[in-house]
């Protein structure tokens, strides 16, 4: 009756267009599809970035061309504080959601974790398309927002009641922009909720014969474990934005209490409970932080196990580690309140488990680092960018000591040193293990091969640039700039100014460097060498299959799994390594 | 309609297998656990039924965010009313347990009747068509509650509780509609002429049911709570 | 001579109406009781507009002369004067100057365009709290065009800035041209009225309208005067 | 390459240590009674979290040094006690690290919140609103007028929604648009959100406390250096939040009390 690991709905070789590359079943494309869509937010949002970059350094100055973007955003391109807050809000939604959570977790895990497990797709294909498309509907909900009448959302990408709430007397960009704001993250949910189910049955049922847990690659483990964050996380917000959104559209008063005058109009609401939003928002916010940066981790172990030739010094802790964080991020959201107005006591109760994060982090930190130690690294683009990541993970997380505790929060909450923090430890750290992925498994995607003194290039740029534009972020923190001004106009905050002005000038210049990840990009895509089956001299099974893999992955037939992913540092017929599925025995390293 | 992926292990794979031991320490090189040595029939569980296990996990949660909403949002100001449930609610929870009971002899019948290939489709298809049945009745139950509390005057955003009830159980409602609509696919795939419904299928569209019903009683407990 | 008085007075209302020798409605609008004390401004927010004063200025809710007169009401004809044909073409403006409105009160005839202008460092958002036109709220920083706008239904609109929650003032979008704001003299004059009877009404931000009836026979003057009761809070 | 890498690292890491040391951009100095505590804390973890940054980044880059270019030939060597020492050291540096900065943490966040105001404390009332802070003084009769939302008109400099008209209390009560106190007595702020989400933030008082609409919160503290300091909005509340600011205005109590005098008479 029951067939066991095969996918639940059969999918033959693909035969139409449509069928091949839009509403295509196969997790490969649909990982392809994920891909393209995070390239284009991340644009998007980087762009936005530069904008607001700009404006914050030269306020009163047009920005040639900002006026055709937005008439009422930018009268003759000087950009409105509005219009600021708008670009604030898109880049956030845009990068958290459509970037940190599809390129790491969304594309490579559609990509890679069946053909890892070594199934021939998904456990649900039909979902997995759906779940696509259903991502693609929110992008164009939020991206619509730019062209509404009164402009794009300005609370914020955490969108605290009662400011979304209230609607648009409480300003331009709270009307329409934010409603569809509302509805935008409201499918994203639902699509994310769907990815994840099938990314965890397929890990539980697809594993192909001798595929243990123990044996799956790190990635894979990233990916369920992410899997498993997210189907929680996401099953939180979704309610959460719905009862934004009656808020809104209905009536109802979840968030919004009573006796409000904005613009000296009592609003027509009662008993509400702003903090209620706070909780909800924060207990999907946290984890999400962890949907972003997990998968990175899983990829970058895979990459750097595989260019130190040599296994961890132990990959179940460093599983084991994962798990704890991820069970952690479930305690901690209150440290995004501390001075929100909570009981007090509750925030020395959140902020434990929070400080307790740095303790599974430190041990994975320290095994990757004893793990370099005596191997024989291999330097290539994607190694070069999974070491950034293990800098760009230390230098975000030790930001995250200060923000744990409440009464140092007391000084730092909502100033730049919290910017610096999450861009080091959740934008850049990830985006590296996105880069890592994209230079390592390219070739296995596209069936060329990148170039690499680009992509090394692109690297030394990136890691200058991302340490030059953060670090002085935290500085600022430290003299207390405060975040999210369009302007700085106070009297303590304009010394800072130059500052904000080098800043600027490194965001500009990294920003262009990512010019060359595009061109390499589309450059190889098309007119790169031909990619051989296994490049890199990886174990685990995607490289036992050509580049690029046929629709059914396997070709029908269904590997065996003889060893644990990591079989490096040993002699073989094939050098210093055996593959996952060789029957061949190691012998022991010498 | 068993599609075997892995034929049965040859004795030497098997050995292979045992003595397998790789270098490095990342994994003991044990036997998998994963059943590979056996072959697939004795393998209890397929995507559907896992699946099932997870969304259902998803549903628990979101339901308990929107419950301990109600209970933020009831103590966080004195604006809550508590509206009296309408009787009828405590019909279509009748109903609603009772699908559950007709599905589960329905999942028998269909179990005893694809082991013996052919026999006794029409009592699982009887058993099948009450239960939806009892589940529209369940739907319209829903739907006269609402239209009674309309005709009081409670609507959507007259005060917290009343946004509540209407918020819980449309929620509640497209789930059920979600598991008449699983059903209906059931149901199809028995048709004489199609006849590609896996056991996996039905029990995970029976555990969905009978989670409905579960849910149901719980929330019905929330909205009748006085604190 | 009679005929051919009253036969040129009728060509030049057809030629030309602004030259008719209509007759005019003028007066005085003055209060009694005690208007309530205006508050003194605190504008320590905004050290840019604060350096302008000498003495803090104060709210304009009620605007008092000597005499018991009062300014800044607005005195217009509501009833009996035909509508206007179209609007006229050069537009009102608007000054935000050292974190205030000027003019405090603005009269401006429907779909007449508006200019608003920011003539302060800091920006200010302009937020006409409409009812009937269009609600509208943008956002002026210093050295961006003046915004343009019009209005099209007749409305006192309450404008506000919400950086400088102090900023306050009101448009009046009348239908008609007979319109004048009374200044610090209290007085107010309304020429160039045809025959016919009229309904004028003064208008003041805080206490609303009052309106009387008036007869114009030919080329004449009438003295119509406004008391309004003041309120101590 | 993997060379050039470490030594590229070892230089940022410095670099960016250097601004740290030398205090380029620190926190002003503290006026209240109650920040040195959260400025000792701050200093404390800098140390600790400033020693690790660097330790794990200069590791980095010995360890991709030293491992950089080694090829097949050179024999592959495990860090010494492998994995068990890593996890004993993170457990014991760090956990020792958590513990004795959560304690201390304790203390200086107990500073702020547990203890209640006292009773002679300064009674004011902070209104946020969008964009501007304004404060209440309960004036002669040492009573505050009720709020009326429904009757509060900015227009007419009525913030609070008083009512004169039918409550007296009010009539005394002192609306500014600056928070002046004196120094050496403890003010207690109780903060009322007008229309959405505020923040209350003054750098050198080491305070900030959100003001949540629906919810009246309260700070208190002591204020010891007089000067004029900013007050700013941190939490986001619309196109203005970048605009919205008072001045902290600390005085000696004669300064005070003059202040006061001269206010009421311009209510």
């Amino acid at each position: 009756m029951s067939d066991a690991s095969a996918p639940a709905v059969h999918h033959g070789p693909p035969t139409t267009f449509l069928r091949k590359h839009v509403f295509s079943l196969d997790h490969k494309v649909i990982g392809k599809q994920y891909y393209a869509l995070a390239l284009v937010a991340v644009f998007m949002g980087m762009v936005l970035s530069w904008l607001m970059r700009i404006h914050l350094v030269w306020p009163n100055s047009p920005i040639p061309g900002l006026q055709f973007l937005s008439k009422v955003g930018a009268p003759g391109g000087v950009m409105t504080p509005e219009y600021y807050l708008s670009l604030l809000t898109m880049h956030g939604t845009l990068m958290v959601f459509f970037v940190l959570t599809n390129a790491p977790f969304a594309a490579f895990g559609n990509y890679f974790l069946p053909i890892q497990i070594g199934a021939e797709d998904m456990a649900f294909p039909r979902f997995n398309m759906m779940s696509f498309w259903t991502t693609f509907v929110a992008f164009c909900l939020l991206v619509l927002a730019f062209f509404v009448p009164d402009g794009p959302p300005i609370s914020g990408w955490t969108a605290y009641a009662p400011l979304s709430a209230v609607g648009s007397d409480a300003g331009p960009g709270l009307g329409m922009g934010q409603t569809l704001w509302g509805l935008s993250i409201f499918v994203f949910c639902i699509a994310s909720l769907l990815g994840s189910l099938n990314f965890i049955a397929t890990t539980l049922d697809l594993r192909t014969k001798g595929m243990t847990l123990s044996r799956m690659p790190m990635c894979t483990w990233a990916w369920f474990i992410t899997s498993c964050i997210a189907l929680l996380a996401f099953a939180v917000l979704l309610p959460a934005t719905l009862l934004l959104i009656l808020d809104r559209v209905a009536g109802t008063s979840f968030f919004i209490p009573a006796g409000l005058v904005i613009s000296d109009k009592l609003e027509p609401h009662q008993g509400g409970s702003p903090l209620l939003w706070q909780h909800l928002f924060w207990f999907f916010g946290h984890p999400e932080v962890y949907i972003a940066i997990l998968p990175a981790m899983g990829i970058v172990s895979h990459i750097l196990i595989n260019s130190l030739r040599r296994p961890l010094l132990s990959a179940k802790v460093l599983i084991y580690c994962m798990m704890t964080i991820g069970f952690l991020s479930y305690m901690v959201w209150g440290h995004h309140m501390f001075v929100s107005g909570m009981n007090p006591f509750s925030s020395l109760v959140f902020s434990f488990p929070t400080l307790l994060i740095t303790i599974p982090a430190t041990i994975m930190t320290l095994i990757w680092l004893g793990s370099i130690y005596g191997s024989r690294l291999r330097i290539t683009a994607a190694s070069l960018f999974a070491l950034g990541f293990i800098s760009m993970f230390v230098s975000g997380g030790v930001s995250g000591f200060f923000l744990a505790q409440p009464s140092i929060d007391i000084y730092l909450h909502a100033t730049y040193f919290v910017v610096g923090h999450f861009h080091m430890v959740m934008g850049v750290a990830a985006i590296f293990g996105v880069f890592a992925g994209t230079y390592f498994w390219f070739p296995k995607m596209t069936g060329h091969m990148m170039s690499e003194s680009l992509g090394k290039l692109h690297f030394w740029l990136t890691f200058i640039g991302t340490y030059c534009i953060f670090m002085p972020f935290h500085y600022l923190g430290l003299a207390g700039n405060v975040r999210r001004y369009s302007a700085f106009t106070d009297d303590f905050l304009v010394p800072l100014v130059p500052v904000h002005k080098f800043i600027t000038y490194a965001a500009l210049f990294t920003g262009a460097a990512q010019l060359i990840f595009l061109y390499n990009l589309i450059h190889s895509r098309f007119w790169g060498a031909p990619a051989p089956a296994n490049p890199w001299e990886c174990t685990s099974l995607e490289w036992t299959m050509p580049s690029p893999p046929p629709w059914d992955n396997f070709g029908g037939k269904h590997p065996v799994v003889y060893h644990d992913p990591y079989q490096y540092g040993v002699k073989s017929s094939t050098g210093d390594y055996i593959m996952q599925d060789s029957p061949e025995e190691a012998k022991v390293s010498a | 309609m068993a599609t075997i992926i892995h034929p049965p292990v040859e004795p030497g794979q098997q050995d292979q297998l045992r003595t397998g031991v790789g270098s490095g320490n990342g994994s003991d090189n044990r036997l998998p656990g994963d059943g590979s040595s056996r072959s697939v029939e004795e393998r209890p569980s397929a995507p559907v039924r896992t699946g099932i296990w997870v969304a259902l996990a998803a549903i628990t949660m979101m339901f308990a965010a929107l419950t301990s909403a109600l209970f933020v949002r009831e103590g966080s100001a004195n604006d809550w009313h508590h509206l009296p449930l309408p009787p009828i609610l405590y019909l279509n929870t009748v109903m609603l347990l009772a699908s559950s009971a007709t599905l589960e002899a329905a999942r028998r019948r269909v179990a005893s009747y694809m082991r013996s290939a052919g026999v006794g489709r029409d009592a699982a298809m009887f058993w099948l068509y009450s239960t939806l049945v009892l589940g529209l009745m369940f739907a319209t139950g829903q739907y006269i509650a609402w239209r009674q509390l309309r005709a009081e005057g409670l609507y959507l955003a007259t005060n917290p509780n009343s946004s509540f009830f209407y918020l819980l159980t449309a929620v509640h409602l497209i789930h059920v509609l979600g598991g008449l609509g699983g059903l209906l696919r059931v149901i199809y795939k028995l048709q004489p002429n199609v006849m590609t419904l896996r056991r996996s299928t039905m029990d995970a569209t029976s555990y969905y049911w009978h989670f409905m019903g579960i849910l149901w009683i719980y929330l019905l407990f929330v909205l009748w709570l006085k604190i | 001579m009679q005929t051919k008085q009253i036969f040129t007075g009728l060509v030049l209302s057809l030629v030309c109406p602004a030259l008719t020798f209509g007759g005019t409605v003028s007066g005085k609008v003055t209060y009694t009781g005690t208007p309530a004390k205006q508050k003194t401004i605190d504008m320590s927010k905004e050290p840019s507009c604060q350096k302008q004063y000498t003495t803090p200025p104060t709210t304009e809710t009620v605007v008092t002369g000597p005499g018991n007169v009062l300014e800044n009401v607005v005195v217009y004809v509501s009833a009996g004067a035909p509508d206007e044909k179209s609007a006229p073409t050069q537009a009102v403006t608007f000054t935000q100057k050292g974190c205030r409105y000027l003019p405090h009160v603005l009269v401006m005839e429907t779909g007449q365009e508006l200019k608003v202008l920011n003539d302060d460092q800091t920006s200010h958002n302009i937020h006409p709290l409409a009812k009937i036109n269009r609600e509208w709220n943008k956002s002026q920083p210093p050295g961006s065009p003046p915004i343009v706008d019009k209005f099209d239904k007749e409305e006192f609109i309450s404008v506000k800035c919400n950086i400088h929650p102090w900023m306050h003032g009101y448009f009046a979008v009348l239908k008609t041209s007979h319109y004048s704001v009374t200044g610090d003299s209290g007085t107010f004059s309304l020429p160039n009225l045809p025959p016919g009877k009229y309904t004028i009404t003064a208008w003041q931000e805080d206490y609303g309208p009052m309106t009387q009836d008036v007869t114009i026979t030919g080329n004449e003057t009438k003295n119509v005067d406004f008391t309004f009761k003041a309120k101590p809070y | 390459m993997g060379k050039l890498f470490a030594v590229v690292l070892v230089v940022i890491a410095l670099a960016s240590a250097v601004p740290i040391v030398m205090h380029t951009w620190a926190p002003p100095v503290d006026i209240s009674t109650h920040g040195h505590a959260i400025d000792e804390q701050l200093n404390d973890t800098m140390v600790e979290a400033g020693l690790s940054f660097l330790a794990a980044q200069i590791l980095l880059a010995f360890f991709v040094f030293k491992s950089a270019g080694r090829t097949s030939s050179d024999e592959i060597r495990t860090f010494p006690g492998g994995a068990r020492v890593m996890v004993i050291a993170a457990l014991v540096l760090v956990g020792t690290e958590i513990l004795a900065l959560g304690v201390l943490g304790q203390k200086a966040w107990a500073n702020v919140y547990f203890k209640p105001a006292a009773p002679d404390a300064l009674q004011v009332q902070a209104q946020a609103g969008q964009f501007a802070f304004y404060f209440r003084y309960a004036g002669a009769d040492g009573k505050f007028g009720t709020i009326h939302p429904d009757k509060i008109d900015e227009g007419n400099s009525n913030f609070f929604g008083l009512d004169p008209a039918n409550d007296v209390d009010s009539r005394d009560d002192i609306v500014t648009g600056e928070l002046a106190i004196p120094t050496n007595r403890e003010v207690h702020l109780m903060m009322h959100a007008k229309d959405v989400g505020h923040s209350f933030y003054v750098r050198e008082l080491r305070i900030q406390q959100d003001f949540v609409p629906g919810l009246d919160l309260s700070v208190h503290f002591t204020a010891t250096k007089p000067g004029k300091y900013e007050i700013v909005c941190t939490q986001l509340c619309g196109l203005g939040h970048y605009n919205m600011k008072a001045y902290l205005n600390v005085l000696s109590p004669e300064d005070f009390d003059q202040w006061l005098k001269q206010k009421a008479s311009e209510q």
